[in-house]
């Protein structure tokens, strides 16, 4: 059972994956992974990484598709930054 | 800075906004007093601890200079200027007590009395009730030659605003509301219909409080010296009007 | 006797309705409020009042108080009033059961911005140490998330920047969403007086509101635009300011990342956002775009305010990052008479973003995935926090539906009524298996409850409140309860009985906490704030009794971001079905979804919500004034009756959402922000029809039943 | 060669008839095949002649009067156009001795000229004070009308030019002229008449004002009642604008200055100049309290001249002839001239320009040739409904400010009223308290309040109620009045109410003993 409704993750991912769109590609990629690690609970993150894998790549924005990979790893997500800060206090 | 609003000071009232401006120093009753410039002689006086009576001025509100009971004297000028109107100058002399000047806040405030009910002084605690303390007159002699004049005795009870009242008999029509309804509010929904003896304050196009444009801020009942606008609340056996029987 | 009774006692308080956070003078007699005054001295308000914080103040007396704790197993059954101990032990063994049968992240917590500061941070401490979650939303989801968002994004601070005052010192004052003298009308007095002294107003709004023409206040510039079209009428004001060379260019390099600006004047500065583009698909004369950028660039000093017609769009935090980005270009912020400024809805919204009710932060803005905050934390908390972000209120509903999500604790909300696709939140509400409610009354959303919390209205409970200009001002008992506890005491009695065990003799001790934990907090106490009346966040040792202005040197983000906003539509589109747009507002009188002003003499000026609809439009659908009509979306229907009015433009419809049986929400969109999942309340495409008396009947029968 | 006749246009003469008369003539000379113009000019000032008409014969204006439309064709067949004789031929004009004995400065033009004659103007040296002080510095304007003495002629008799200097001094701009034609005192009409006699003279004055204190916007404030002055004035101003008298580039200098006229409402109060103020702001015409000063904080919160009609209309013939020229008439610290209005029961009503310090007596005997009844002047009002009642036996008080003062009064407008010997004095003094209380803007209690109560008290005194304590309580309110009001509606009130009581006492029900105790039974 996933968390919440994996189509409405996808809309989420993709609607996030709309406002990073028109920065370099880097940050573009950088700017979604950074947004879902920060306000999505894990639950959704590996329900949209279980739910992509499963053979529906072709539902997500290529970019957002890029950053959902990144997520997977454990590069510094502080790089390019393009979102709002993670942390500044 | 922003002294017309935050030099406001719960339960004193300077009778004139406080201004940002350069000291002045006055005399008030040979007393020095320093306040900034564009200040009014009236808050002046308060400041120097000298009581100057009024009715129709607010420090929440511009002079006006309607109601002639904070009358004082300055040395060197003619006459007995408002002193709610009357900016401070540098060296200025006022007298805010003398036997004239206690003659004529006498006169004005009995031309008040011979247009009030009665029966709404004793035991009230609005600013008129203080101004006549402080002016020392409560009620015209049974024989006064102002009684059994011409009034708004019988005037509009206006109820329809379901938290306050307007009460014309006890307006004495100082504009404070309307003024508040302009300055503090922005919705000018008060106005004075009528000259002369006949002015009487309206809302909107002469309708009810709440039929016209009054959006019930409270900015009127806060600035009524007497009592004319207040609150039902503090009627807990409902609002009724003292007995309107002029003597 | 016509003499008025004198009151006996009189005591500083803070009004609990809107953003403005008026103070007051609660004046007793034998124990009993008789009447509320404004302070002079309170520095939101300076003796000033509405119709609601002045007069509305009898709902704390109303007969439909609850009265009692209660529970129920089913919400078929009746309610059963109980102990306060037993609804505590209740509640909470249903939820260590659902968390043991479901799960940890199965349950949750949503705090409410009617409440004090202390009682919002007690609410995401209870999810963090009682749940051991980080399940813990506040309202401010469904009205200003985006503006923490799009605010920290481009300036660091998601809050206002200025004070109220400061409007008196604006040239030139920018509205956008936001109609201040109904939904903030203190400040919109402030506003108006600005306007006679002869700053210039610019008006964004749909609406031909009473903020763009009323008495001796009128703007100069109106953009009625086309519901959706924010950031792209936005962008092309700042595509005016960047072609037409009407940016600071000195202020940006000295202040802001200047690679960054670059970037955004490329976007911005396309050709796709020139007025001539932009103008008509938004509905607008291009040259009144020009005219407003012109005004606004033009300053000196030009101050921008906004509401919910920014931030409740699909694009609402993008919304908010235009106006950042629009005032840093023109170097229109860090002085008095400046800046960007979020009218904040319900009293303590600011404090509710503030105090760390949030899935992902803790107070102060500080994001849960850091190491180092959480140290903190759980250094003060003396337990392991949890490093990963909780589900926000409407992922929460998301998961009830689908089944993951079984248990609820709600203080002081009424999300069946409020929250958007209300057809979704019972859905959600039903498949829960404990839903815990505080609040004064029952609501619709007590219909789904298993235990019914009595909570405290703000004239029974002690605490702060935060304004709208990050003003911290004092909430002071007046009287008692009605069921004895105030709200945070029933959070504390909640995390007890979830077996962490905590004790307050006051809310000073809570605040006290917050300061240790708190870096824009440090310095305050409520010692500091009975010396000085209230106090401005941040405060701390360099600013020890507040701060009035913020950015004034620096951003808190160091150099300020231009962040990028590109033009996404919402997917919210007329057709020949739906084919008006109808855009959601409040009106003066009463205040949001009017729990408290319905239960006053309020309703004496608006006792229904009502649809305006333009003339035209009427007269195509043989409409008159007072019809009563069918109201559809793509989700939902309701009943409401017309006003034809001059205020909407052909094409938009408008109403309200003060009261329950007209169930707006059931109509408004799913929709919601990319960033923040903020409903967008602004836009639904719907079609209005006439209703035949059949109808009537038939939906008369569904409200009740 | 064209005969010329004149026939005034102003509205009084046009309510005795004149343009019946004016008609009457136009059909019967061209019936006649008479090469005739009727010129329509502006009234002498000589009422009791109107509709008085004109015929140049030679450069000589020979007058008729009063004439009324069915005596044209005996005129015309007397030799009119050559100064025939006829029952109504009055002789050359200038030799009408009522006239010939004044001294015409500002109303030099009134009467003489058409007034919508721009030629006309020009040729009587209409815009020679104009041109003159565009010649100056603003600062040596303004000393010029210091020089002259002219004090303000609305009743305040404030220097005028003290109070363009202020204006000149203040930094704030835009700058304003405000001329005040609301002539609301009973029995007065010089304003009325300079307007419709001779309307470029005021326009000429005020732009004089403006280069003088440097402001760009005039307005005048014209009450309702005076239809003929505003249309005559908006004609004029038109044509001004046309040939560059008003505008940009005033007479080919960089003097830029535009008027409009403003209609008042019919309220007394909007004479005085604050409440004048608020009504031409679009409010409800409410006395303001001063300072500010209008002269630093006036119309819109700006700079502004406020002066009279008067005032304004003997600025021109001061920049064309010298301050000095004008304070050379006159006595004392009252300089020049002043246009008279004699008014109420009097044989020979009309304006009277004359220098100051010639006495009451003169005026209303040598003038008005007595009253119109016959019967013996009682009481004389000088100053419009709010100066004092003078005793027939004090006519000899002479007309100066200082003197009038003196003498308990005050020469406000220059407006004189006569009563013969059947007025009953405490009818007056209640009329001056009605008055203030019609009249009252309602802003200040001791107007608001006290004119009611002080009719009320007159009415009882009148009774013979109580009459010593009401006429005590009555002394007590004019106190009131006259020293806590806020405005001079208020504050002047008393001088017609004590000049009565003190002078006519006998006309307050002056009872018997008998009379007082039976009507303090009745009470």
């Amino acid at each position: 059972m996933t968390v919440i409704d994996p189509a409405r993750l996808v809309e989420m991912a993709n609607q996030i994956g709309d406002f990073f769109a028109p920065y370099p590609e880097q940050r573009r990629i950088e700017g979604v992974r950074n947004h879902l690690r920060n306000y999505w609970d894990p639950r959704m993150r590996s329900d949209l990484l279980a739910y992509v894998a499963n053979g529906n790549e072709g539902e997500l924005a290529s970019h957002v598709l890029a950053a959902t990979r990144l997520l997977q790893t454990e590069a510094d997500e502080r790089s390019a930054y393009a979102g709002p800060p993670r942390v500044e206090h | 800075m922003w002294s017309e609003l935050r030099a406001l000071r719960d339960g004193i009232d300077l009778g004139t906004p406080p201004r940002d401006g350069e000291p002045v120093t006055l005399s008030v009753d040979g007393i020095p007093v320093t306040v900034a410039a564009g200040s009014s002689v009236l808050l002046a006086a308060g400041i120097a601890g000298c009581t100057v009576p009024k009715l129709c001025a607010s420090d929440t509100l511009e002079a006006f200079g309607s109601c002639r009971v904070c009358l004082v004297e300055i040395e060197g000028r003619r006459g007995y200027p408002a002193s709610c109107t009357t900016p401070v100058d540098e060296g200025m002399q006022v007298r805010t007590t003398s036997d004239m000047l206690a003659k004529l806040r006498r006169g004005v405030i009995e031309l008040y009395l011979s247009d009030f009910p009665e029966g709404d002084i004793d035991g009230g605690w609005s600013q008129l009730n203080t101004t006549l303390d402080q002016v020392g007159v409560h009620r015209l002699a049974d024989d006064h030659p102002y009684r059994s004049g011409a009034n708004h005795q019988g005037g509009v009870l206006d109820m329809s605003n379901p938290y306050f009242v307007f009460d014309q008999a006890k307006c004495i029509v100082c504009s404070r509301c309307v003024r508040a309804c302009e300055e503090i509010q922005g919705t000018f929904a008060l106005t004075i219909d009528g000259r002369g003896f006949g002015s009487t304050v309206v809302a909107g196009q002469n309708e009810s409080f709440l039929e016209s444009d009054c959006v019930s801020c409270g900015a009127c009942v806060q600035a009524c010296p007497s009592d004319a606008l207040i609150e039902k609340s503090l009627f807990p056996g409902g609002y009724e009007r003292a007995d309107s029987s002029q003597a | 006797m016509p003499i008025p009774v004198k009151p006996d006692q009189s005591t500083i308080t803070t009004c609990a309705y809107c953003g403005v956070g008026c103070g007051f003078k609660a004046e007793t007699s034998g124990g009993q409020i008789v009447r509320m005054t404004p302070w002079k001295e309170g520095k939101a308000n300076h003796g000033h009042s509405c119709v609601k914080g002045r007069f509305a103040f009898d709902y704390y007396r109303h007969p439909d108080r609850v009265r009692s704790p209660m529970i129920r197993v089913s919400i078929e059954d009746p309610w059963r009033e109980v102990s306060w101990d037993e609804a505590f032990a209740h509640a909470a063994g249903e939820l260590k059961r659902i968390q043991e049968t479901y799960g940890s992240g199965s349950v949750g917590a949503v705090s409410s911005s009617r409440c004090t500061n202390e009682e919002i941070y007690l609410m995401q401490k209870f999810a963090r140490v009682g749940l051991r979650n980080n399940n813990i939303d506040n309202c401010s989801r469904i009205c200003h998330s985006p503006t923490q968002f799009g605010l920290s994004a481009t300036l660091g601070a998601g809050a206002a920047s200025q004070h109220f005052d400061s409007i008196l010192r604006s040239d030139v004052i920018l509205v956008v969403g936001a109609n201040p003298t109904e939904g903030h009308p203190v400040f919109g007095s402030m506003m108006k007086r600005s306007v006679r002294r002869g700053a210039n107003l610019l008006v964004i709004d749909p609406r031909r509101t009473e903020t763009v023409d009323s008495p001796h206040c009128r703007a100069s510039v109106h953009l009625a635009l086309r519901p959706g079209t924010n950031v792209l009428v936005l962008d092309s004001i700042a595509h005016v300011v960047v072609t037409e060379r009407l940016y600071d260019e000195a202020f940006v390099r000295a202040r802001c990342d200047w690679d960054d600006f670059e970037l955004w004047m490329s976007q911005v500065g396309d050709v796709r956002y020139s007025p001539d583009v932009v103008g008509p698909e938004a509905g607008l004369e291009p040259d009144a775009i020009r005219e407003l950028a012109r005004r606004y660039a033009a300053g000196p000093n030009s101050t921008i305010y906004y509401g919910l017609g920014v931030t409740e769009h699909s694009q609402g935090s993008t919304g908010v990052m235009c106006l950042g980005n629009l005032a840093m270009a023109c170097g229109m912020i860090g002085r008095e008479g400046v800046g960007v400024n979020p009218l904040r809805g319900q009293g303590n919204v600011q404090g509710g973003s503030c105090l760390g009710s949030w899935p992902h932060m803790f107070t102060g803005y500080r994001f849960v995935t850091d190491a180092a905050t959480r140290a903190v934390f759980e250094n003060e908390w003396k337990i392991d926090l949890d490093g990963e972000p909780g589900l926000r209120l409407p992922n929460m509903f998301d998961a009830a539906v689908a089944g993951s999500f079984k248990g609820l604790y709600i203080q002081g909300e009424d999300p069946v009524q409020s929250d958007p696709n209300r057809h979704h939140v019972e859905a959600a509400l039903r498949n829960m298996e404990c839903v815990i409610v505080q609040d004064l009354y029952e609501t619709e959303t007590t219909k789904f409850a298993h235990v019914l919390l009595p909570g405290s209205s703000s004239l029974e409970k002690n605490g702060t409140f935060t304004n709208a200009e990050r003003r911290v001002s004092m909430v002071r008992k007046i009287v008692e309860p009605v069921a004895g506890l105030e709200d945070w005491e029933i959070t504390v009695g909640m995390i007890n009985a979830m077996g962490y065990e905590l004790k307050y003799d006051h809310p000073s001790e809570v605040l006290d906490e917050i300061a240790r934990t708190s870096p824009a907090y440090s310095g305050m106490s409520f010692e500091l704030i009975e010396r000085v009346g209230s106090v401005q966040w941040p405060c701390n040792t360099a600013a020890p009794e507040g701060t009035e202005v913020l950015h004034t040197v620096t951003f808190p983000r160091g150099k300020g971001s231009f962040m990028l906003t590109e033009y996404v539509p919402t997917k919210e589109r007329v057709d020949d079905r739906f084919p008006l747009l109808l855009t959601t507002g409040r009106i003066l009188s009463q205040y949001n979804a009017g729990t408290q002003t319905r239960r006053t003499a309020n309703n004496a000026w608006y006792d229904d919500d009502v649809l305006d609809i333009s003339a035209d439009d009427a007269a195509q659908r043989g409409l008159r004034n007072g019809d009563r009509v069918r109201v559809a979306s793509r989700y939902g229907e309701t009943e409401l009756s017309i006003t034809v009015s001059g205020r909407v433009h052909p094409g938009v419809v408008y109403t309200t959402f003060h009261f329950a049986h007209t169930m707006v929400n059931a109509v408004t969109s799913d929709l919601n922000d990319w960033a923040t999942n903020c409903p967008e309340y602004k836009v639904t495409a719907v079609e209005v029809t006439k209703v035949t008396k059949v109808t009537k009947v038939t939906k008369v029968t569904e409200v009740t039943s | 060669m064209t005969a010329r006749v004149f026939v005034p246009c102003d509205a009084l003469s046009v309510a005795l008839g004149a343009d019946e008369v004016a008609a009457r003539l136009v059909a019967e000379t061209a019936a006649r095949s008479l090469d005739v113009t009727v010129v329509r000019n502006g009234s002498r000032g000589l009422f009791w002649l109107e509709p008085m008409i004109e015929v140049d014969v030679g450069g000589m204006r020979h007058a008729y009067g009063p004439v009324e439309a069915d005596d044209i064709p005996s005129l015309i067949d007397a030799g009119l156009l050559d100064a025939g004789a006829h029952r109504t031929n009055l002789g050359p004009t200038d030799q009408i001795p009522e006239l010939e004995r004044q001294t015409r400065l500002t109303f030099a033009r009134v009467g003489v000229i058409d007034p919508r004659s721009l030629d006309d103007y020009l040729a009587h040296g209409g815009f020679d004070g104009l041109r003159r002080a565009l010649a100056m510095s603003p600062s040596d304007v303004v000393d010029e009308v210091e020089a002259s003495g002219l004090r303000g002629r609305g009743g305040a008799a404030f220097p005028t030019g003290i109070k363009w200097r202020t204006v000149l001094g203040a930094p704030a701009s835009p700058k304003y002229v405000v001329a005040n034609a609301d002539e609301g005192d009973s029995g007065t009409f010089a304003d009325r008449m300079v307007m419709e006699g001779d309307p470029f003279c005021l326009i000429e004055a005020m732009a004089i004002a403006a280069h003088a204190v440097g402001a760009t916007h005039g307005v005048i404030y014209c009450r309702s009642e005076y239809p003929h002055s505003i249309a005559t004035l908006e004609h004029c101003i038109g044509v001004a604008r046309q040939y560059g008298w008003l505008g940009t580039s005033i007479a080919g200098s960089v003097l830029e200055f535009d008027i409009e006229v403003r209609v008042g409402a019919g309220a007394y109060i909007c004479g005085e100049e604050t409440s004048m103020l608020e009504s031409i702001e679009g409010r409800r015409g409410m006395v303001r309290p001063k300072p500010p000063l209008p002269a630093l904080e006036g119309l819109y919160g700006k700079p502004t001249v406020v002066n009279n009609i008067i005032t304004l209309a003997s600025v021109p013939w001061i920049l064309a002839h010298g301050g000095a020229a004008y304070s050379g008439h006159g006595v004392g610290r009252s300089a020049g001239t002043l246009p008279v209005q004699l008014a109420g029961n009097i044989r020979r009503g009309g304006l009277v320009e004359v220098p100051f310090g010639i006495t009451v007596r003169e005026l209303i005997e040598d003038f008005g040739g007595g009253t119109a009844s016959g019967r013996p002047a009682r009481a004389v009002q000088i100053g419009g409904p709010l100066g004092a009642y003078f005793h027939n036996d004090q006519l000899d008080t002479v007309l100066d400010y200082e003197a009038i003062a003196a003498a308990g009064g005050l020469l406000g407008h220059g407006g004189v009223v006569v009563f013969d010997d059947t007025v009953d004095m405490a009818v007056q003094a209640r009329f001056a308290m009605e008055f203030c209380a019609v009249e009252s803007c309602g802003k200040c209690t001791p107007c608001r309040v006290g004119s009611t109560r002080g009719v009320e008290l007159i009415d009882k005194i009148v009774l013979g109620e109580q009459r010593s304590a009401n006429i005590a309580q009555l002394e007590d309110l004019c106190e009131v009045l006259e020293h806590g009001s806020l405005c001079a509606l208020g504050g002047l009130t008393p001088y017609p109410v004590r000049s009565a009581l003190q002078h006519f006492p006998e006309d307050f029900g002056q009872r018997n003993q008998q009379d007082e105790h039976d009507a303090q039974e009745n009470i």
